[in-house]
């Protein structure tokens, strides 16, 4: 585990308002401008000299520095009864005007600037501590420019996609993708197929878990977003574990002369000659690795199958597929947020060759805990439970067999 | 003990455990970091060997964890079912009683499986908990993470299969005879390549000298979990995690402003609940009120009621399936997390 | 609000494991023995005299006597870290013989019993407040045999009878009961359509919320269950609000044949010949009161309806019959268990003559709110959500109409 | 004050309330127990009438409470909305704007929909708490409810429903603006036959004399509800129900503590959340895949789809519809209840 991030990896960063994002730490030809929405681009070198969960602030002179955590809580041991009786609108109880203000953050940093506000205000100092927080909390936000570091964790990427776009990952929240790796048991050494239309970070989390043993068989038609895949900072290792399948080769009586897995004609070829002969190896290249993909993806049943879909149609073609590809006692897992098609598959499946078919949803809340004002955060439009998880064992009967010995694994035959 | 594959120095270490004075200073050694190993073990061997420790499947709450052994016999409410008989089958079979009638399925021993086949344990941690913190502590292969305590074990089962390989679970409880129920049942489960398990109490021990600044995780599912967290600063890593788990608000906020107070940040409390669906075939005798012609599903209704096909068909739609929110778990408990700050802060 | 029960009306009592049970106080014929569980009978006398919330506690002597409400709760201002290091079972730490507590419980009283095992417990003195108030609280429910008298309130009765069996009250839990009187705008005034499978507690929570102002038609086929409404003590002027409709007569092309409104032929009859004038006078006033009944329901269209139903085929049936005769700008509000169809009628609602259409759950939990100890209960098979309410307003144009002047409101046609 | 029906001593004193000291001692009458009267307001009558308090309904966050008045004009989102055009207009009826096009629904001013077309005001109490709270406190016609603080009104409009006839709402706010704004709102709904409000801080001057030992339930909503508990107890009957609505844990720990030193049994705590569910249709192109017949079905949904029948079909099942769980509330408040203990306890 990196103390800090290094050239060529990702970071997260988190502004005073919790919005997120991530960027590639580069000084090349792709160097992107570490820039969190209206704040000022942070320097390259400021960001490399600093460790995860590392503060940055931007101070009076234009300058990023580390700044230390401070201890975030006002704590008081005398409840105080706040007392809203003699409500005033904040405005008239400055004293500086809008000119001042916007004349002081020229001049000033953005944590003066807010000092400055508080003590012109005729009601801060007669104030709980509890609302001086809360006071200085929202003013922060509008005149300081600080960001946090955060390593690009499953976790954290996934909370990022989620603020930035629920639709960037199918709406798949950290709690229920987390829920889908455990259900599914990936696992390192274990063979399994997905179709992970959440921004390729399904298909990262379960690499991480596999660290390089085993194999992950990723399906696509069209786009193979690689956002996730990308920005998690895998290792070599662990990337070599996942292998892009096109569903065309799956779906196809003759998978060899797909498109996609159609060897590239002879050079001679009248469509071929204006291909550089370069271009043909490294197409030759790929579509060998291709060969080899398939191969061995039909070589053997897989462990598991996790779908991850907002297209029900390609949801319910990737089952069609996968499942006869689902080893005996494997497990299938799938994301979705409609009720009712996933009902019926329930009901499909537990009368079928499943066991242990579940339909859930994660009812999970975040809570406020500060010293005397618990409670879970109140949000008017809160997802808390949007989606839904399927998963099931597959049962059944291999062809008739030997005994087995210990070291002779039974070689299962896949239904077709 | 013959069960296990994978004797390690952790497992060396830990099964001494019993017989030293459970308040001794740890002589925990971190484990060396093996080199990408082949896992071939029951997680991803395909039938059921003398020794695995298997899953046998009969209802939701029916679930029973075996190890097999040549010549015994697993009795439970679906019958007697003779090991001989389950030995060489590959998973996903339905093994069957002798008397017959009802089967039960062969599965691997999931975590999953594990934690439910436990729920006959008093306050276990259960899937959504579970999942929640291995997502919550970056859980994965190579890492270190530590536990107190251990519990049932049904925690440690998890992370365990999430550590590996080449991390490692130092799991920790205060009650003797519990530690020593978890020591046989990570023996069985077949992780101690993996689990460490120890007898001591953290709150007033500590995790030992061993693993000082070098634990990238640590859960607490302690009743005072704040009196832990001077120790958890000296074992864990700079922007490491702190997972906390606990039934009661005043634990939390005394927990959480303890982290606050420790140069923690991200301190941010959860509560996950698992909601399950059942789900039922409208019968037929409702059906025939609607309008829409009900000979043709009726048909295909009964076709799925026989001997039921090797695929189901995935394209089915809500039609003949109505849903309902089956009983579920009220709480378990509050999820409370923290960052350690970085150095130099 | 009545302070005391009285004879011919009904308390809920509830056990100190916290089941409950509805009595009717009587001393007649239809007298009923005052007895929870194994407990002993409690004097009719006894209760009498005591208010609603009364504590009644079985003493020594067998006799029941009534006891003063204790503050429930341990306190500490010290937080003791609860140490289960040395757990122990509780039997070997208690010095008393099963056959001394057996001696013990003939001669003494209940409280006194436990107050023995409590100074006869190794362990007990050394445990924490916290840990002594749940040993207490534990040998009280064995030991202790006292009852609480409760108000027969809506809220009270449906408790009950769903802790007794939730179909009872088709799963109709309290929340879920109050929801649908707000949801359909049960007021004092207005006229309502109901069909209440749970108890008849649905159309008495609706009769007192009417208070003899309005009319309630409750539609029904077979049975007719009034527990709910009898257990309330509703008011003679409530109760009249209340009018049953048979089905049939709904459904009918000609209702006044049906056989639930066709009038007892002439006395002279072959097969009336048996029947006492006085029965068959009764049976006329009978017939008579069904016919006011049904008349006023066909007068006018209703102002709201309500289906609480476990049989979704007579859900279907009375939306049907029903959806016609609510009157536009009525509400319609619809229990069920399942969400497929209800799902199916929200969307054509929405797609059709009604605004408003919401499908909605409660997500209802209780707490123990004690100090340092608060948390939600902990159920394993808690029924936290289970049922959905749909309900909507119902929308349209009714014949054209002069412009109607204050008092000569426009009479509504329903549709047929 | 012209729209008010029914004026009553409370309405006068109410109305009176804006030009007295605030904190003077409280001359608040028990309203006598009015024979049983005829309601005949804009709660049951069939069509919208020149003064009446009236909903125009668009969309599930577009609801606005309007009173109508001749020559009068509603704008909104949706265009402008001639009063002269609704007036006379039964319930239930569309009402179109000059420009045509969209159409409002003409609604009665039901609880609910006052609730609803508040959502503009800061922490306002929704549907789930106040149905909850109203079976909590057996609100009914005859009794008499006291509430502080008023707040919205959002709570007073719903138990101001449940206590007509015969019952009365003694309501009271401490934030002066406030208490006017709800004052000139409950004269708008009509309710100032039921509601009698208060500009008075009742942590500090209770409840007032004229009520000591009459009230039937008391619902707080403040910031310090304990601070209350003594002035209920001095109002409340013997066996009567407060209850008390915060949204922090430790306000309800301490509520439910002062609670139980004064006398109050079954104090219980209870949280309550509304999750609404979606619903869209399943399109064509996904039908496809079926197997089992389309046409039919697709026939029938495109029937749907043009001039809705009066009735709709109620015997429709599942099949092509797609229910989805919408956005909620994450968190309102706790609801603490309590029973004063009766008489000689």
């Amino acid at each position: 585990m990196k103390a800090k991030p290094t050239l060529g990896s990702h970071v997260v960063l988190r502004d005073l308002e919790g919005a997120q994002k991530v960027f590639l730490l580069s000084s090349g030809a792709n160097r992107q401008e570490l820039r969190m929405g209206k704040y000022s681009a942070i320097p390259l070198e400021t960001l490399l000299s600093c460790p995860y969960g590392a503060i940055l602030r931007r101070e009076a002179d234009g300058g990023w520095q580390r700044v230390r955590h401070s201890i975030e809580v006002a704590e008081e041991t005398v409840e105080v009864q706040e007392n809203n009786q003699h409500l005033a609108q904040d405005n008239s109880a400055q004293s500086l005007s809008p000119s001042e203000v916007r004349d002081l953050k020229q001049k000033c940093s953005g944590s003066e600037v807010v000092e400055a506000l508080a003590s012109n205000s005729a009601t801060f100092a007669s104030k709980t501590k509890f609302a001086q927080e809360k006071y200085l909390k929202k003013k922060a936000q509008k005149h300081v420019q600080q960001v946090t570091l955060l390593r690009p964790s499953v976790m954290e990427l996934c909370e990022t996609y989620y603020k930035q776009s629920r639709n960037k990952v199918c709406g798949l929240r950290y709690d229920y993708l987390s829920s889908l790796l455990c259900q599914a048991d990936v696992r390192s050494g274990a063979r399994f197929l997905v179709l992970d239309c959440a921004a390729g970070l399904v298909a990262g989390a379960m690499a991480q878990q596999l660290a390089g043993l085993g194999e992950i068989y990723r399906l696509f038609r069209g786009s193979y977003p690689e956002k996730g895949l990308l920005e998690l900072d895998l290792s070599e290792s662990e990337k070599s574990c996942v292998r892009a399948i096109h569903l065309e080769a799956l779906e196809s009586s003759d998978p060899w002369s797909s498109e996609w897995l159609r060897l590239p004609e002879a050079p001679g070829d009248a469509e071929g000659e204006a291909i550089a002969p370069g271009r043909a190896e490294a197409r030759l290249t790929r579509i060998t690795k291709r060969h080899n993909d398939f191969k061995s993806l039909e070589a053997k049943a897989v462990d598991g199958l996790i779908v991850v879909a907002e297209d029900a149609d390609l949801c319910a073609e990737v089952l069609e597929l996968g499942l006869p590809r689902l080893s005996f006692g494997g497990r299938v897992c799938v994301f979705g947020h409609h009720l009712q098609p996933l009902a019926a598959l329930q009901g499909a499946w537990r009368a079928g060759n499943f066991v242990d078919v579940r339909l859930t949803q994660l009812f999970t809340r975040e809570f406020q805990a500060l010293p005397l004002r618990t409670h879970p955060f109140m949000v008017a439009d809160a997802n808390l439970c949007e989606g839904f998880i399927l998963c099931g064992s597959k049962v059944g009967e291999a062809e008739p067999q030997e005994a087995a010995g210990e070291d002779s694994p039974t070689k299962k035959q896949r239904r077709s | 003990m013959s069960l296990t594959k994978h004797p390690s120095v952790g497992e060396f270490l830990a099964g001494c455990e019993e017989h030293v004075n459970p308040y001794r200073p740890a002589r925990l050694a971190l484990c060396p970091m093996a080199a990408d190993a082949e896992i071939s073990d029951v997680s991803t061997s395909d039938t059921a060997r003398e020794g695995d420790f298997v899953i046998l499947w009969g209802s939701y709450t029916q679930i029973f964890g075996i190890v097999l052994k040549h010549g015994e016999i697993a009795n439970n409410r679906f019958g007697n079912f003779h090991h001989d008989e389950i030995i060489g089958r590959h998973f996903g079979s339905r093994v069957r009683s002798r008397r017959g009638g009802l089967w039960l399925a062969l599965l691997r021993p999931s975590p999953e499986f594990i934690t439910q086949s436990l729920t006959h344990r008093t306050q276990i941690v259960y899937h959504a908990d579970i999942s929640l913190l291995r997502a919550l502590l970056d859980a994965r292969p190579g890492h270190i993470i530590c536990e107190a305590g251990t519990g049932s074990g049904s925690v440690s089962a998890s992370l365990s299969r999430a550590l590996r390989p080449n991390g490692k679970l130092y799991t920790f409880e205060f009650h003797e005879e519990r530690q020593k129920q978890a020591m046989a049942d990570f023996s069985t489960y077949g992780v101690l390549d993996v689990v460490v398990s120890q007898h001591r109490d953290v709150c007033n021990h500590g995790f030992g000298e061993e693993l000082k600044g070098q634990v990238h995780g640590v859960f607490l599912d302690l009743p005072a979990p704040w009196a832990a967290v001077p120790h958890v600063t000296k074992c864990l890593v700079f922007g490491g995690k702190v997972v906390a788990f606990s039934p009661c608000v005043e634990q939390v906020d005394k927990t959480a402003t303890e982290l606050r107070r420790s140069g923690y940040f991200d301190v941010r409390m959860l509560e996950t609940l698992a909601t399950n669906w059942g789900v039922k075939r409208q019968d037929a005798t409702k059906k025939k009120r609607r309008t829409e012609g009900t000979t043709g599903t009726t048909a295909a209704q009964e076709a799925e009621e026989e001997e039921p096909k090797d695929v189901p068909k995935t394209s089915g739609t809500g039609e003949q399936w109505l849903s309902y929110q089956m009983p579920m778990r009220s709480h378990t408990g509050y999820l409370l997390v923290a960052t350690r700050a970085p150095d130099g802060d």
